[in-house]
């Protein structure tokens, strides 16, 4: 199913149509992080990505397109070749993966709770989060203005 | 917790209470005086600078997420600096621009970015600061709100640093997989350079030799510069570079140093590619911007060399001459700034017989790019002959041979712009530029430093002793 | 269906970092560039949480930096859109082909 | 002893009348330059004569009444490395002091003449600075002890030669010449300095004295000269050889000898002064002062200068009967009577009878330069006169120029050989020396001798008898200028005033004549020979009737076909044809030359160099930058513009990295 | 005797004149600034004279040494021995002359003579540095202000010609400090440092499998600078096109310093290389000589004349080097400075012709030594110094390099040494085809009539080198006396490095 959607999302000639296979992708990975059992992350992706990024996405369709209609196919020996280099990664990455033994590590398990979670976040002692924390509150600050004085409307030119 | 915290992130907080001032200005909307507010903003970006060189100290907190010393204070003292001269030559740009405040909130929340960058101490915050350094600029090269060019630059600028920040992503996922570590100073021991291990480190390499642009990751370079106004051109060329150039320097050098072979080749290959593709592509610009870009990123090239070094004098051979390409670089984009505010003209040919009316102009535009291509009496010159002094170092003889032949295929191309200043005809040259008092200051700054940081050893030995 | 491990993961991530990748080199609408952008970060997300849960569970590093790179891709997202709704209304187009006024 | 400060002044009076003249001339002391010059010619003279006196009759022999050289004095000038230096020096022996006095007398008889002949010149101090610069140079040349100063002084000479003869600068035949003149002789000089590098090189030293003494004793020196050999022939030759060459191009022998007669375009005082007396001679004075290693260790050499010498004479001698420039017929006449003095010193021996060759070879020079000076102011004269350098201008002078008549005819009977002038006795000893050492020289010689007296007496007939009277021959006839002054004065000047020339034309002419007659008398031997020893020359009457008697037939023949104005000469030049036309062509040897040069030198090395270096060499330069243009050229479509294409490429890049890092490029 | 001056004048000089307002006070300024540059040089003869004379056997004399960059070893260190001295009288004299010649130049006069300046700063620095860095910095200095020079005031196709020049010499230079590095880096105290200082690396002993690599680098990038055979193409264009002060300074005095380079860093501190490739040195010196002085016959510019003639005499200084023995070298120096001086009195006459006639072409020229009877005379003398005439400084210098070169023993050399002496026949042809048809002969052009002869600044500067040139052939003893032990240093160290 990620796959799948992944797959369609980028291939997909209806813009449309594209966002809600990537939605479906998305859902599909917070299914995933269900199934690991890190229900807080699932929750994240499930929050940010498909309330929020997602529908940004949709809007700024809605805005940019007269919905319905098809994009322009992309240029057949670019697709090729991209295509060709996407698969040469994949092949090599995954051959790498494989030859890799991945140690395992030892200590015991931490419950990843919501309220581990939580307490890491906000703390600042050992394994404390809250530097990064911070600083993407600063981020999202910076970008937030950004974003604003761009998209701010100016006078069409005539 | 305590003094302790407040003397070590001192250049952080005093980023983030600038940052925090200019909402509160903002918002309240008191001062209607452009200038006032400028000036304003100035002084404290003065008084930050200043601030940087009391009370320093080694040490780390958050668990070892924020580290910093010595070096790391003196780098962002620079960036500071740095961002001070910026701030100074846009002031004519600016005073017009009404979104003045979110310029600089924006402008200093990246190099805040940078800070933290600078003196991160795992992955997370490297890759934080990386991002809080990208995005806001992005929306920065978009800040010449009607051009057209801004907002293509700011998107070409956005699509491909989000890419690349993916790979680096890829890379550091990919390292944390195989070390199971995200702090610096646990990751060496776990470095066994096994495939995909180089696979990752190659990845996290090329997401900073992006920002660097470094062959064959720098397309995106010369049409963000051309396209964005020019004080963010002037600040991604020279800030953030410098920010990544350090963060090589107090950084990655010493995570992979364990990598040691590899990353010398690695190295090297980018140079022989940086230095070449730069000199050939910059040979047949004709917008002054484009140019300087390319010529950046030739320089970037050298500055690698020095970094082949792998020890404490490569590493102050390339602070150094960062501080001199700061000089040498803002002055040239004082230059083409003040040219392109009251003219509106960018291209080479529009400067042929500029001398004419702009003695001084002149001048400066002329030592400016002598110190580009490190001619003498010009600090450029001290700064490339230390770094390739240091590149020489290991007895990669060949190496040298490239890079000191390759300043002379440079220095044709600054030459064209020195032969467009002086020597070609025009009928009807640029007229005499006005410049404000501020611009003034900050071009006889960059004039100073051009000038004296050659003759004058003292700051280099600074930058040894403090690396020492 | 079977006992999925981290292989079988991995390949998944790496399957859709690949196709983002893909997807991004040929889409020629900027948004579904950025779709695509969103694609890989995800299976960075997915690396991220699968060497956490099967290799290091001690630490929630990995948890941690997916949480950062979500808000990121959040924030990435907010001011790449920006800047295409501001590049629309000059060009009245989101064809990246378009986009080509600087060159050379 | 005689005190070398006063001998020193003999050079340097010159000198400092050429500086003196030279600064201020042009402003301050235009007319009086000429009489300052004289006057300190005047000095030297004297101081001269004062000094051979003193050598001669005083102090110059010594115990064993030998003739030793004393080095007046000596400077170092340049230090080359330890015992190898050029020294400023004076050396003083026989053949010097006989340079000396003949150098000054006849330079001062010249710049008498010249008050006259150059009277109105323009450039008048300007000439008169060029001679005592002149002056200055022989003299050094001439005393020199030291054969690098020799080299020194000889290229001055040259250049002063050079001067003079383009003294009419704007004259471009005049200017060709002079720098025909120079180049020639520079080629020569070339062969000279090798040898100098040579023989320094062997002898450890650049000084006559001590040369000479390494190279004639048995020395290391002297072995390790003669061992080593280039193309099988011994370093002594080639040193000797290649110095000689160097002489050869100065005393103008075959086939350096293209200079001389177009060299006669300078002013006519100026070839009777450096082109007949003086400067021609150096290359005999050269092999003379290097006799002594000639002689005693290197005879092949020696026989070089024999057959050089004796082929210019002849050749010269042939060539002179057909010229028609009575400048140019006596030039060939110069270089024919250095021939002799050059075979003369070949086939001389050392020491005793043996260099009796050498002892008449300088006597010749003596009273050559004597006659031969005379001759050449007498041509002046008549050249002042006419206003033309042709024969068929001449004709029936002896009434309107007595004087320079008489003192011509004298001129040409002592060149002749002609008893009791002088150049029967130098002649006498010459062809005597011959004689006794080799029977072919002999006859040539002999034969050379009566071309001469031919050839002379052409000269003589056709200038002052032939036609009837220079007036009606004349009438009418406005020569074109031979000099730079203005026409129509000089011309009322040269006829009605003094008819045929100044007093200070005269004089010269006169006192030349004397000594043309006297000169023979003087007992050359006992004060020249090669060894210093005196010589006593006796005399047998038997033995010179021959040669006289040749002479005296090439007279009458002369006389038959010169004296009056008829088609004689034209139909035997006819008769001869080929061998006339290639006579007076002077053997297409000019033609020869040009080729080389112009057509050689210049089209086959020079236009070659110049292209490659404009086109290969240059072209190389050009290409590099160009290639690295157009591969940027080629490069800049690869910024496309496209986001995606950027993205390409780094990911490409990426992967290529990846791949070349993990796979081939491990550590 | 305080060396710095040397630097510090120079500079002053630059510096006031910047701050003049009026063309007139430019002029001064620049006149009283090279005379009291003359001045210095003359008082340093005179001190160095004297230390000698009271037994100082140092090597340098007057050194001075600061450390400038401590931990890149780099010192401030300077010093001078006769060979530097000669060479900064030199240029005292050719900066002199320089500035009296163009007296008369109104376009952007500030910058012209602050240029000059610069440009005299960089040879004294030169001349003076005994340690390398030091030394690249000065040699590059020079380099940028000729640039500009040719670009702004030059004529005829100077825009190339400048590019030309200036990418030219900075490729010397570029091989220059590829050489530098690799001396240095192979240097070492004992105690590990390196060092750039060049007595000191005397001292010690580069490894002959390096010097192999170094010493042809070195040496071409030097000898770029001295127009050696196959780099010397930017000599001709820069030279003809340059304004006259700045040929005068390009053949005088920048082409001098590849030739002390040569000298002073190849040879000195690579004699083994130096050994290995003395018959390359000498191949090429050779064919610069004969083919420098075969080309200029072609040439019927009169500036291409003076440059291709320049190519080739300063082959002489190549070959003097080459040759490695005593006298030779000392007739390299020699050759240097009375070339600097001929060439710069040369280019002095050329100039003054050139702004009357408005022509250099020789076939367009003639008759000037009637009209100007002074620059004529200029001329011609230049001419006959440039041919070798005894009394002249060529003559002595000309000779010295063939003796020299003659005790060198091989045969190889020997045909060498043949060839250079055939080759002033050569500069005979084309000095005398020159002067012949360009002042001599009948006037061409009536407008030259009217035309005026020297003013005074200009018949002083050719005065300044007529006398410098006459000082030199006619009493050559004191520069002898001036070089010789210093170049018997050189050669002693060159022997000691065995080979010969």
């Amino acid at each position: 199913m990620i796959i799948g959607g992944a797959i369609m999302a980028v291939t997909s000639l209806k813009i449309f149509r594209a966002a809600i296979y990537l939605l479906f992708s998305l859902i599909g990975i917070a299914g995933l992080y269900f199934w690991l059992n890190y229900e807080f992350i699932a929750a994240v992706q499930i929050v940010v990505y498909v309330g929020g990024i997602v529908v940004l996405i949709i809007f700024s369709i809605f805005l940019t397109h007269h919905s319905g209609e098809d994009m322009k196919a992309p240029k057949i020996a670019q697709s090729v070749f991209a295509a060709i280099a996407a698969a040469a990664g994949f092949a090599l990455t995954l051959t790498l993966i494989n030859r890799h033994s991945f140690l395992v590590g030892a200590e015991k398990a931490v419950e990843p709770s919501v309220n581990n979670i939580g307490m890491q976040m906000l703390s600042t002692t050992e394994h404390g989060y809250l530097l990064p924390f911070e600083v993407i509150s600063m981020l999202l600050l910076a970008s937030m203005i950004g974003a604003i004085v761009i998209a701010i409307k100016i006078k069409p030119k005539a | 917790m305590g003094k302790e915290f407040f003397i070590l992130m001192k250049p952080e907080l005093g980023l983030m209470l600038i940052i925090f001032l200019l909402l509160i200005l903002k918002i309240w909307d008191g001062i209607k005086e452009k200038t006032t507010l400028l000036s304003i903003v100035n002084i404290v970006l003065l008084l930050n600078f200043v601030a940087g060189f009391f009370f320093n100290k080694e040490g780390t907190l958050f668990s070892g997420m924020y580290q910093t010393n010595d070096i790391l204070v003196l780098e962002k003292s620079i960036l500071s600096f740095g961002t001070l001269l910026i701030s100074l030559i846009a002031w004519d740009w600016l005073k017009k621009h009404e979104h003045m405040l979110e310029f600089y909130i924006l402008l200093l929340t990246t190099l805040l970015g940078m800070n933290f960058m600078i003196s991160a101490g795992n992955f997370m915050m490297l890759y934080l600061g990386l991002e809080l350094a990208t995005i806001p600029l992005a929306a920065l090269c978009n800040f010449d709100l009607e051009k057209l060019k801004s907002s293509e630059a700011a998107l070409k600028m956005i699509l491909s640093s989000a890419f690349a920040s993916c790979i680096l992503l890829f890379g550091i996922s990919m390292l944390y997989g195989t070390t199971g570590t995200l702090i610096f100073s646990e990751l060496p021991a776990h470095l066994d350079g096994g495939m995909l291990q180089m696979l990752a480190f190659i990845f996290v390499f090329i997401g900073f030799a992006f920002k660097l642009s470094v062959v064959p990751f720098h397309f995106w370079t010369a049409d963000v510069y051309e396209g964005s106004p020019v004080a963010v051109t002037s600040y991604l060329s020279v800030i953030s570079k410098g920010a990544i150039v350090f963060v090589f320097i107090s950084t990655l050098i010493n995570l992979f140093s364990t990598l040691g072979a590899t990353w010398y080749h690695l190295l090297v290959i980018s140079i022989v590619m940086t230095i070449t593709a730069g000199n050939l592509f910059a040979m047949r610009q004709d917008n002054i911007k484009r140019f300087l870009a390319f010529s950046s990123i030739t320089q970037v090239g050298y500055i690698l060399l020095g970094l082949t070094n792998g020890t404490d004098a490569g590493s102050a051979s390339a602070i150094y001459f960062l501080v001199v390409y700061i000089f040498s670089n803002l002055a040239a984009f004082g230059v083409v700034s003040m040219v392109s505010e009251q003219t509106g003209k960018e291209n080479i040919s529009d400067f042929n017989g500029f001398y004419k009316n702009n003695k001084v102009a002149g001048w400066v535009m002329a030592l400016a790019l002598f110190s580009l291509a490190g001619i003498p009496p010009t600090a450029g010159f001290f700064g490339k002959m230390f770094l390739v002094t240091a590149g020489a170092a290991k007895g990669n003889y060949l190496l040298l041979a490239f890079a000191s032949l390759n300043m002379v295929v440079s220095l044709y191309y600054y030459l064209r712009v020195v032969k467009a200043i002086f020597i070609n005809a025009n009928e009807n040259p640029i007229e005499k530029v006005q410049s404000s008092f501020p611009v003034k200051i900050a071009l006889g700054i960059c004039m100073l430093g051009v000038i004296a940081t050659g003759f004058y050893s003292g700051i280099y030995d600074y930058i040894v002793s403090v690396i020492k | 269906m079977n006992e999925i491990g981290l292989p079988q993961i991995l390949v998944i991530s790496v399957a859709l970092f690949f196709i983002g990748v893909y997807g991004f080199l040929t889409r020629r609408n900027m948004i579904t560039m950025l779709m695509s952008i969103e694609l890989i970060l995800n299976s960075v997300n997915i690396n991220f949480i699968a060497f956490n849960k099967y290799l290091f569970p001690g630490k929630l590093d990995g948890l941690f930096f997916t949480v950062i790179i979500i808000t990121i891709a959040a924030a990435e997202a907010a001011v790449a859109i920006a800047i295409i709704i501001n590049l629309y209304r000059k060009y009245k187009s989101i064809d990246v082909e378009d986009a080509n006024s600087m060159k050379f | 002893m005689l005190h070398s400060k006063l001998i020193a002044l003999v050079p340097l009076l010159p000198l400092a009348t050429f500086l003196v003249i030279g600064l201020f001339g042009r402003k301050y002391l235009k007319n009086f330059s000429g009489i300052l010059g004289t006057l300190s010619l005047l000095t030297a003279a004297v101081i001269s004569f004062y000094t051979a006196y003193e050598y001669f009759f005083v102090v110059g022999k010594n115990a064993a009444g030998v003739y030793e050289q004393i080095i007046a004095f000596k400077y170092t000038w340049l230090q080359f490395s330890p015992g190898m230096s050029i020294d400023m020096g004076i050396i003083l022996d026989p053949i010097s002091i006989m340079m000396i006095v003949v150098v000054t007398f006849v330079s001062l008889m010249v710049h008498i003449y010249s008050m006259g002949y150059m009277h109105g010149e323009e450039r008048y101090s300007t000439y008169y600075a060029f001679l005592s610069l002149f002056t200055f140079s022989m003299l050094g040349l001439v005393l020199a002890s030291n054969i690098f100063q020799i080299y020194i002084f000889w290229e001055l000479v040259g250049v002063s030669s050079f001067l003079l003869i383009g003294f009419y600068y704007d004259k471009p035949s005049a200017v060709a010449a002079a720098k025909k003149a120079f180049i020639v002789t520079r080629f020569a000089d070339l062969g000279f300095l090798i040898g100098i590098l040579v023989l320094a090189f062997y002898s450890g030293t650049l000084d006559f004295q001590t040369l000479i003494e390494r190279f004639t004793t048995n020395s290391e020196y002297y072995t390790a000269v003669t061992a080593a050999s280039f193309m099988g022939i011994s370093a002594l030759t080639w040193g000797l050889v290649l110095v000689f060459i160097g002489g050869a191009g100065k005393s103008a022998m075959f086939p350096l000898h293209v200079w001389l007669p177009d060299a006669m375009e300078g002013p006519t005082p100026v070839s009777a002064l450096i082109h007949a007396a003086t400067m021609v001679v150096a290359g005999v004075y050269l092999v003379a002062r290097l006799f002594p290693v000639f002689a005693l260790s290197c005879p092949p050499a020696l026989d070089v200068v024999t057959y050089v010498g004796l082929f210019s004479s002849l050749f010269a001698a042939i060539i002179a009967c057909t010229q028609t420039d009575i400048k140019r017929v006596l030039a060939y006449s110069t270089m024919s009577q250095i021939g002799f003095m050059m075979f003369a010193l070949g086939i001389s021996g050392y020491g005793g009878e043996e260099g009796l060759g050498y002892m008449a070879s300088m006597f010749h020079l003596f009273t050559h330069a004597m006659f031969k000076a005379l001759l050449f102011l007498g041509a002046g004269a008549v050249i002042h006169y006419v206003h033309s350098n042709e024969m068929k201008d001449m004709g029936g002078l002896r009434k309107s120029m007595p004087v320079t008549h008489i003192t011509f005819l004298i001129a040409c009977l002592a060149i002749a050989g002609i008893p009791p002038f002088a150049g029967f006795f130098s002649k006498e000893e010459i062809l005597a020396a011959a004689f006794h050492s080799n029977k072919v020289v002999f006859v040539v010689a002999i034969i050379t001798a009566a071309i001469t007296a031919f050839y002379m007496f052409r000269l003589y007939f056709s200038i002052f008898w032939n036609k009837p009277s220079y007036a009606e021959a004349s009438a009418g006839e406005q020569k074109v200028e031979a000099h730079g002054h203005d026409d129509h004065a000089h011309t009322d000047h040269a006829h009605e005033k003094h008819g045929e020339g100044t007093k200070t034309m005269l004089l010269p002419l006169i006192l030349l004549g004397l000594l043309a007659i006297g000169a023979g008398f003087i007992p050359f031997g006992h004060f020249v020979s090669s060894d210093g020893k005196g010589l006593e020359t006796e005399f047998h009457l038997m033995f010179s009737l021959a040669p006289v008697g040749l002479a005296l037939l090439g007279i009458l023949l002369a006389m038959w076909l010169y004296k009056r104005a008829n088609t004689k000469p034209t139909r035997i030049s006819e008769a001869v044809g080929g061998i006339y036309r290639a006579a007076y062509r002077k053997f297409y040897i000019d033609e020869i030359y040009l080729f080389i040069t112009k057509k050689i030198i210049f089209n086959v090395i020079g236009k070659p160099a110049a292209w490659i270096d404009k086109n290969i060499v240059d072209g190389c330069i050009n290409l590099s930058a160009t290639l690295a243009e157009n591969f940027s050229e080629t490069l800049r479509p690869m910024q496309s513009g496209k986001v995606q294409h950027y993205a390409m490429f780094f990911f490409v890049g990426v992967l290529g990295f990846a791949v070349l890092f993990i796979y081939f490029w491990t550590n | 005797m305080n060396l710095t001056l040397l630097i510090l004048i120079p500079l002053l000089t630059a510096i006031v004149i910047l701050t003049c307002k009026s063309l007139q006070s430019v002029r001064w300024v620049a006149f009283i600034g090279s005379m009291i540059q003359l001045g210095l040089s003359g008082m340093l003869l005179y001190a160095y004279n004297t230390e000698r004379a009271l037994g100082n056997t140092a090597q340098m004399l007057f050194s001075e040494r600061h450390s400038w960059y401590a931990a890149l070893n780099i010192e401030y260190y300077i010093g001078v021995d006769g060979i530097s001295i000669a060479m900064i009288l030199l240029t005292a004299f050719v900066v002199a002359a320089g500035v009296l010649i163009s007296w008369k130049m109104e376009m952007l006069s500030k910058e012209f003579f602050f240029l000059l300046m610069l440009l005299s700063v960089g040879a004294y620095g030169f001349f003076i540095s005994l340690d390398l860095f030091t030394m690249f910095f000065f040699l590059e200095v020079a380099v940028i202000p000729k640039f500009l020079l040719i670009g702004i005031w030059g004529s005829g196709k100077k825009e190339y010609s400048a590019m030309k020049l200036a990418l030219m010499l900075m490729g010397g230079s570029a091989l220059v400090l590829i050489g530098i590095l690799g001396v240095y880096y192979n240097t070492n105290d004992g105690a590990g440092n390196h060092t750039f200082d060049i007595l000191k690396i005397s001292q010690q002993h580069i490894p002959i499998s390096l010097q192999l690599y170094f010493f042809p680098v070195l040496f071409t990038g030097f000898g770029v600078f001295t127009a050696m055979f196959p780099f010397h193409t930017w000599a001709p264009d820069g030279h003809s096109s340059a304004p006259t002060a700045a040929s005068m300074f390009l053949a005088g005095i920048s082409m001098k310093l590849g030739g002390y380079g040569c000298l002073r860093v190849a040879m000195y501190l690579m004699p083994e290389g130096a050994h290995h490739y003395s018959w390359a040195i000498i191949l090429v010196a050779t064919i610069a000589i004969i083919y420098g002085a075969f080309a200029t016959l072609m040439q019927k510019d009169l500036k291409y004349i003076n440059a291709y003639s320049s190519v080739s005499h300063c082959g002489f200084v190549l070959l003097g080097i080459g040759m490695m023995t005593q006298t030779a070298i000392v007739g390299a120096v020699m050759q240097m400075v009375s070339h600097g001086l001929m060439t710069a009195l040369f280019f002095g006459a050329i100039g003054m012709m050139y702004e009357r006639t408005h022509t250099r072409q020789v076939a367009q020229l003639g008759g000037l030594l009637k009209v100007m009877p002074f620059i004529g005379v200029v001329f011609v003398i230049a001419g006959l110094c440039s041919l070798g005439l005894p009394g002249l400084s060529g003559f002595a210098a000309e000779m010295t390099v063939f003796v020299g070169s003659w005790q060198n023993p091989g045969m190889w050399h020997r045909l060498a040494t043949i060839l250079a002496c055939a080759s002033i026949v050569v500069t005979a042809v084309y000095i005398l085809r020159a002067a012949g048809a360009s002042v001599m002969g009948p006037i061409k052009d009536e407008h030259f009539r009217a035309l005026k002869d020297a003013n005074w600044n200009e018949k002083l500067a050719s005065v300044l080198l007529l006398v410098a040139i006459l000082a030199i052939g006619m009493a050559p003893f004191w520069l002898i006396d001036l070089v010789g032990p210093d170049s018997q240093i050189i050669m002693d160290h060159l022997t000691n490095a065995g080979g010969l």
